[in-house]
């Protein structure tokens, strides 16, 4: 096992683990954070593949990773104020009772 | 004479290390300088707590702690003893390990900020590429603790405490970034030693400190506005208003947890105060050319001293703001005028030497302070507060 | 152009000439920028239109000053700046600015005269609620007509012609919760409008003969030698060459705009609008724009005459120039008599106004563009400050309009008598001193010399007289005798009274650009330069003339003076005249019932026609259309009686299936995220178990 | 494969687990802050510093704090009395569990053509600013667009309605 399968292998746990969170948590957030943690898998796996990549003077993983954590954050932001809006609504953060499109 | 004097503690420091088998060495290299730090800053902490009780006391027109030792000089001391033999009180409620995880993990966020902050010449312990950017993500973890110490309390002035406290250091922590990074586009360089060295040269003897440039003085006006933000400090003492919130997110810690708490937020104030120094005061260089031969340990400290003891003079003078009145100045003008810093330090970058960048870049500052002052002041966001009294 | 005299023709556009289309686009920016105000924001409103005009004076004089340098220099200045406006296949149609002495002399006038009516308005409109938007119209029209006078193009003349006659519907109806305003404004708009359709004839006639709407492009515009030519040789029938057909066409359209014979009824109904809005446009600018014009299309006019190449008419006339000179003398007298019978105070200047119109028509059609446009430029003088006079005893006697109801205003409003007192004899002739006796000679002279018939010469002199007449009965009326109305009179603002000051010294002053000793303006327009001669004043012709016309005047005045002022009139009394010939007074009271003879003719004929054309609709092409609509509903009804007794059942019960087959599908959709997710989990693993599966074998 | 490895590893995985298993909300957003701590010191073994503090920054200093916001502003805070799962859980389970054998099984399946142990690529802040504002430039440009746009998205959405009251 070389070390790059490790950081592979790691990351395809955290994101798997990230999948089952947002696949069976009711609370909205956690989704969220599911969805976060599958994110970072994905930034694991790009850095990995940056640091033992063939040409890692090129950055292009690690700026992928760079962008990718931006636009997360974005991501982030928006969701959470989707839910946070959709709890005005409906007070809930249940995804099981958030099944209708009319508000 | 003079570089040993400069460089005594690097020497001890080389020479204790060289007594120890080769294996061990890099080892305790390292734990040499952190023990050296962790030592330094707490005793620098008892003093600025002595310095601030006694200088508030002075501006309240009362003395001030003078029972223990000579002038009152023991009462840290004192204060310490009492704060370890105190029983360790956790309310049933709280959620006992996050309530003890909460001052653990903010004193140790707080020390790593030091990890990397040049304190004289060649005493900087990790020199890091991305110095500042460590330091900024050590600051920002800052926040998780404080919020975890608020919550974990199950108590509502804790939590409302954290709260405040949280949305106002992110809120701060924006324009406190971009007034570093206007540091950062001149030096060129993210490290602090470097930005030291930029700033350790003269001209007719006198420094090339950043904040003698037009750009440099309103963003360390800003960095100090900020910082004082951060580290909740009077007049952006809200979290802790002891008459609203009685003592904001740390209100059920007692003991050495209390202690804790007491401890990171003065060894976060001499951090920041030491990050300020690093970035516009020109770090550990000496204020004139021909004061070169006093070593460069004694200029940091006695900047970051100074600064906390225009802190304390702050806190002596300025009122208490509103939660509004916060939000708005950091929104409103505070960060308005940091990006416009950025512009300017833009200008000044390209405009090149000459007496010309100076008037320029002066002029695009004094004006828009003015012109954002203005507008802030006249849509009443900001401005001179009116009282209510009972009617 | 003269020839020997060594001017040249100057083509190149100046710096000046560049930068002439701001003088009409600066008020209309302002215009936009005012209209955007709100109302309270009155100051601003005024100072951005004034402010405006007055940037577009100060490059008039520029550009007057510039054209007066090249003339003295020896230059006859034409400059043009053209520019395509679209390509239309092969050909294009271009637009473009003109910096002459016709249209220098025109800005100075336009803008000079507008400042001072938009300072008045100022004054006069200071408590109306809708003071704003009447400034935004006025900077509006005032952008408008110098887009006129700068126009090289017929289009662009055009399009700034509607815009003027937009503007003075607007602004005729700005008070339009009155009835009467909103029609007179209807009036006007319609009626200009009839005068329009010909323009635009004419104008798109010319365009197809010619190819271009240019008037002037280096020899290739539409009324220069090349394309006149061209014209003159095309056939339109009635002995008339196609030149003379569009310069009659053309002339239509100047006609309705200046309220010349057959259409000018709307002018004398436009005076409901705000007395400022009468001075500016319907006395010294809007209306002069037909006579600037024709002014501006005068080698068209003459095209046949023995043309010299400045076009100007050297002994023969054409037939369009004919039209324009009888129809200019029929106006002037018809309106003048009109004018005797009226007791609303701008009625009356209206047909004056009317009726010196009709003088400059017949100046240009007997005299050239120099004699026209020199009355016309007195004109907008002293009838603004009639204009101006009449809205200041408006004002001062509360709103009251009828000279019947006023009197011994000379002692109240001594400023405003001084002054109307100038322009009543500025406007009647009064010998020697006052400009209007200049540019009346002027006109006078050449109907004496004009061959074809002397006809004219003694209609317009039989005008004078009777301008004189009306004047001296309105000045009588107002200022003499002791006040009827009701309250008290009071002298009118400083805003207002002093540009009748400024406007009065101009009434007397600009006379002496237009002595027969010193023809200035003749030279400055034609291009030749300016000799003084003190000799000609000693000539047996002038002196004729001049006992001709001060004996039409004085009688005219002693006449007015005899009937009116001796009388002291009272205001329920019947009116002086009407006691001598009581029928005479009554037509002409009723306006020698033109609008009564549109009313049986022209308007009775569109009721009718509007009648048939109902029926029409009613009866034939209503008829078969409800006759083709009852096809249809008899097929419906069938269609729905198919429909529902053999379609539905089989396809309700499609539906039925249909209905509970996406019952099933929806529980797919069933609106929880994570059943979505979880199929695109599956998705994923299944493609890539299938990918990775068939890369390792 | 150092020991440093397999113990940051193990803290972020249980991090993540933690994240996605306790039940408390609040538990679970200081687990996943755990877990982008152990990821951000993953960055720093494979010397990518830069990407590490600013997973630190941007992750335990912005998106944690503002879960927790939004945890404490939907008073998510207690700890539920029902169930925390959906009820489809055993089937998000599996269907994670295929994820994680199908990529694990990519993994090794592949692991011969894996690079072996190179040389760690000096990379200095300055060569990143560098390519930041220079071959990267557009890319950078769209995400302060894209945080931009969710800057305000972000306020227009979560923020109270007029008339509403608190």
């Amino acid at each position: 096992m070389t070390a790059l399968g490790g950081y592979l292998l790691v990351a395809a746990l955290v994101f798997a683990i990230g999948l089952g969170g947002a696949l069976t948590r009711r609370n909205a957030i956690l989704v969220l954070i599911g969805i976060e943690l599958m994110l970072n898998a994905a930034n694991l796996n790009l850095i990995a593949f940056w640091r033992y990549g063939p040409h890692p003077e090129a950055l292009t993983g690690m700026m992928f990773a760079v962008f990718s954590i931006a636009v997360a954050a974005a991501e982030a932001a928006v969701g959470l104020g989707l839910v946070i809006s959709i709890y005005r609504h409906t007070r809930t953060t249940d995804l099981d009772e958030m099944n209708r499109m009319k508000g | 004479m003079v570089s040993t004097l400069d460089q005594i503690f690097v020497l001890l420091k080389h020479w204790i290390v060289s007594l120890l088998p080769a294996v061990l060495q890099p080892v305790t290299g390292v734990v040499l300088s952190v023990v050296a730090i962790i030592c330094v800053f707490p005793a620098l902490f008892a003093i600025s707590v002595l310095l601030e009780r006694k200088g508030l006391g002075r501006m309240q027109n009362r003395i001030g702690p003078n029972r223990v030792g000579p002038l009152g000089i023991l009462q840290p001391v004192a204060d310490g003893i009492k704060s370890l033999t105190k029983e360790d009180i956790v309310p049933t409620n709280a959620d006992a390990v996050v309530h003890f995880m909460a001052p653990v993990f903010l004193v140790v966020v707080v020390f790593m900020g030091y990890a990397v902050l040049p304190m004289g010449r060649n005493m900087t312990l990790v020199k890091m590429d991305a110095a500042l950017l460590f330091y900024f993500a050590m600051g920002a973890s800052t926040e998780l603790a404080v919020f975890m110490a608020g919550w974990s309390s199950r108590n509502k002035y804790s939590l409302l405490g954290a709260m405040r406290a949280v949305a106002q250091m992110i809120s701060y922590e924006v324009p406190l970034l971009l007034s570093s990074v206007s540091v950062v586009m001149i030096t060129g360089s993210l490290s602090l030693d470097k930005i030291v060295e930029a700033q350790n040269r003269y001209t007719w003897g006198l420094p090339h400190w950043y904040i003698f440039t037009p750009w440099g003085c309103a963003a360390f006006v800003m960095f100090a506005i900020a910082a004082t933000a951060e580290t909740n400090r009077s007049p952006f003492d809200l979290p802790e208003g002891e008459s609203e919130l009685v003592a904001g997110y740390f209100t059920e810690y007692s003991g050495f947890k209390f202690a804790e708490f007491f401890l990171g937020e003065y060894v976060g104030m001499l951090s920041i105060s030491g990050l300020g120094t690093t970035l516009f005061l020109g770090g550990w260089s000496a204020p004139l050319e021909v004061l070169g031969f006093v070593p460069s340990w004694i200029w940091f400290f006695s900047k970051v001293m100074l600064s906390i003891c225009v802190m304390i003079w702050m806190r002596g003078t300025l009122p208490r703001l509103r939660q509004d009145q916060l939000m708005n100045f950091a929104w409103k003008f505070v960060l308005p005028f940091t990006l416009l810093i950025l512009v300017d330090v833009v200008v000044w970058r390209f405009m090149g030497e000459g007496w010309l960048r100076w008037i320029v870049c002066s002029a695009i500052l004094l004006i828009a302070y003015v012109g954002i002052g203005r507008s802030e002041m006249l849509r009443k966001k900001i401005g001179p507060r009116n009282y209510r009294y009972a009617e | 152009m003269q020839e020997g005299m060594g001017f040249t023709q100057q083509l190149t556009a100046s710096s000046i000439a560049q930068v002439l289309w701001l003088i009409p686009a600066v008020p209309m920016v302002a215009s936009g920028v005012i209209a955007l105000l709100k109302q309270p924001r009155r100051k601003l409103a005024s100072a951005l239109a004034i402010g405006s005009l007055g940037f577009s004076l100060l490059l008039a004089l520029f550009a007057f000053g510039h054209v007066v340098a090249g003339w003295s220099q020896g230059f006859s200045v034409r400059e043009t700046v053209n520019f395509t406006w679209m390509q239309m296949g092969t050909g294009t149609v271009d637009l473009g600015w003109v910096l002459d002495p016709l249209s220098a002399v025109m800005l100075v006038m336009v803008t000079f005269v507008g400042l001072l009516i938009f300072i008045y308005s100022t004054g006069y409109m200071a408590h109306d609620e809708n003071y704003t938007r009447f400034f935004c119209f006025l900077s509006l029209f005032a952008g408008a007509m110098l887009g006129v006078v700068i126009s090289n193009s017929l289009l662009l003349l055009f399009m700034c012609w509607e815009l003027v006659g937009l503007t003075s519907y607007l602004l005729i109806g700005f008070w339009y919760q009155k009835p009467s305003a909103a029609a007179a404004a209807k009036k006007a708009f319609l009626t200009t409008r009839v005068g329009d359709i010909f323009f635009l004839l004419g104008i798109v006639w010319l365009f197809a003969q010619t190819g271009t709407l240019l008037l002037y492009n280096n020899g290739a515009g539409s009324i220069e030698p090349d394309a006149l030519i061209g014209l003159l040789a095309a056939h339109a029938g009635w002995g008339l060459s196609a030149a003379g057909a569009i310069a009659l066409l053309i002339f239509a359209g100047a006609a309705g705009k200046s309220g010349q014979f057959p259409l000018h009824v709307w002018l004398p109904d436009a005076m409901e609008g705000p007395t400022p809005v009468s001075a500016l446009i319907h006395a010294a600018t809007m209306v002069a724009a037909g006579v600037y014009l024709v002014a501006r299309v005068y080698p068209l006019m003459a095209a046949g005459g023995t043309l010299s190449q400045a076009g100007e008419v050297a002994g023969s006339t054409t037939a369009a120039l004919t039209v324009v000179t009888w129809v200019g003398a029929g106006t002037a007298v018809f309106a003048a008599l009109i004018a005797v019978a009226q007791n609303d105070i701008k009625r009356i200047l209206a047909y004056s106004t009317v009726s010196q119109l009709g003088y400059m028509m017949a100046g240009l059609g007997m005299g050239g563009v120099a004699v026209g446009m020199f009355h016309l430029i007195t004109h907008a003088f002293f009838k603004a400050l009639l204009f101006m006079g009449a809205g200041s005893v408006i004002h001062g006697c509360h709103e009251e309009q009828d000279i019947r109801r006023m009197g011994g205003l000379r002692k109240e409003m001594p400023v405003t008598f001084a002054t109307y007192a100038i322009g009543m004899l500025a406007l009647s002739g009064f010998p020697l001193l006052f400009s209007g006796f200049w540019s009346k000679d002027a006109i006078l002279e050449s109907a004496l010399h004009w061959h074809p018939s002397s006809g004219p010469f003694y209609l317009l002199a039989f005008g004078a007289m009777l301008t004189a007449f009306y004047m001296t009965r309105q000045v009588c009326y107002v200022f003499f005798g002791k006040y009827r109305g009701h309250g008290h009179a009071h002298e009118s603002p400083r805003v207002m009274t002093m540009p009748l000051a400024i406007l009065a010294f101009f009434a007397i002053a600009l006379g002496i650009l237009g002595t027969p000793a010193w023809p200035w303006f003749r030279a400055f327009l034609e291009g030749h330069a300016a000799a003084l001669e003190m000799g000609k004043f000693g000539e047996p012709e002038f002196w004729s003339l001049l006992a001709i016309s001060a004996t039409v005047v004085f009688l005219g005045l002693f006449l007015g003076w005899w009937l009116y002022d001796s009388k002291s009139p009272q205001a329920e009394e019947p009116d002086a005249l009407e006691k001598v010939a009581p029928p005479v007074w009554g037509w002409l009271r009723d306006r020698l019932y033109v609008d009564e003879f549109y009313v049986v003719t022209v308007i009775a004929f569109y009721a009718w026609w509007a009648r048939v054309a109902d029926w029409l609709d009613r009866r034939v092409w209503g008829g078969a259309v409800a006759a083709v609509t009852g096809a249809f509903r008899a097929l419906a009804h069938f269609d729905r009686f198919f429909d529902t007794q053999f379609v539905d059942g089989t396809f309700d019960k499609g539906c039925e299936e249909l209905y509970s087959g996406g019952g099933l599908l929806a529980r797919v959709q069933n609106g929880r995220v994570q059943t979505y997710l979880r199929l695109l989990a599956v998705a994923v693993v299944m493609l890539a178990a299938i990918l990775i599966w068939s890369s390792a074998r | 494969m150092t020991i440093v490895f397999w113990i940051l590893s193990f803290l972020t995985v249980l991090g993540g687990l933690a994240a996605v298993t306790l039940r408390n909300t609040v538990h679970c957003a200081l687990a996943v802050a755990v877990a982008f701590a152990g990821l951000a010191l993953l960055y720093l073994q494979l010397d990518a510093q830069f990407a590490g503090f600013a997973q630190i920054l941007i992750y335990i200093g912005a998106v944690a704090i503002l879960v927790v916001f939004a945890i404490l502003l939907t008073r998510g805070s207690d700890t539920p009395t029902d169930g925390i799962f959906s009820r489809t859980w055993f089937a998000g389970t599996a269907i994670a569990a295929a994820v994680f054998a199908v990529l694990g099984w990519a993994v090794i399946q592949s692991v011969h053509a894996l690079p072996h142990e190179t040389a760690a690529p000096a990379v200095t802040v300055n060569q990143i600013g560098n390519a930041l504002l220079g071959r990267y430039v557009l890319p950078l440009e769209i995400v302060a667009l894209l945080l931009t746009a969710a800057l305000v998205g972000a306020v227009m959405v979560a923020m109270h309605e007029k008339g509403e009251s608190k």
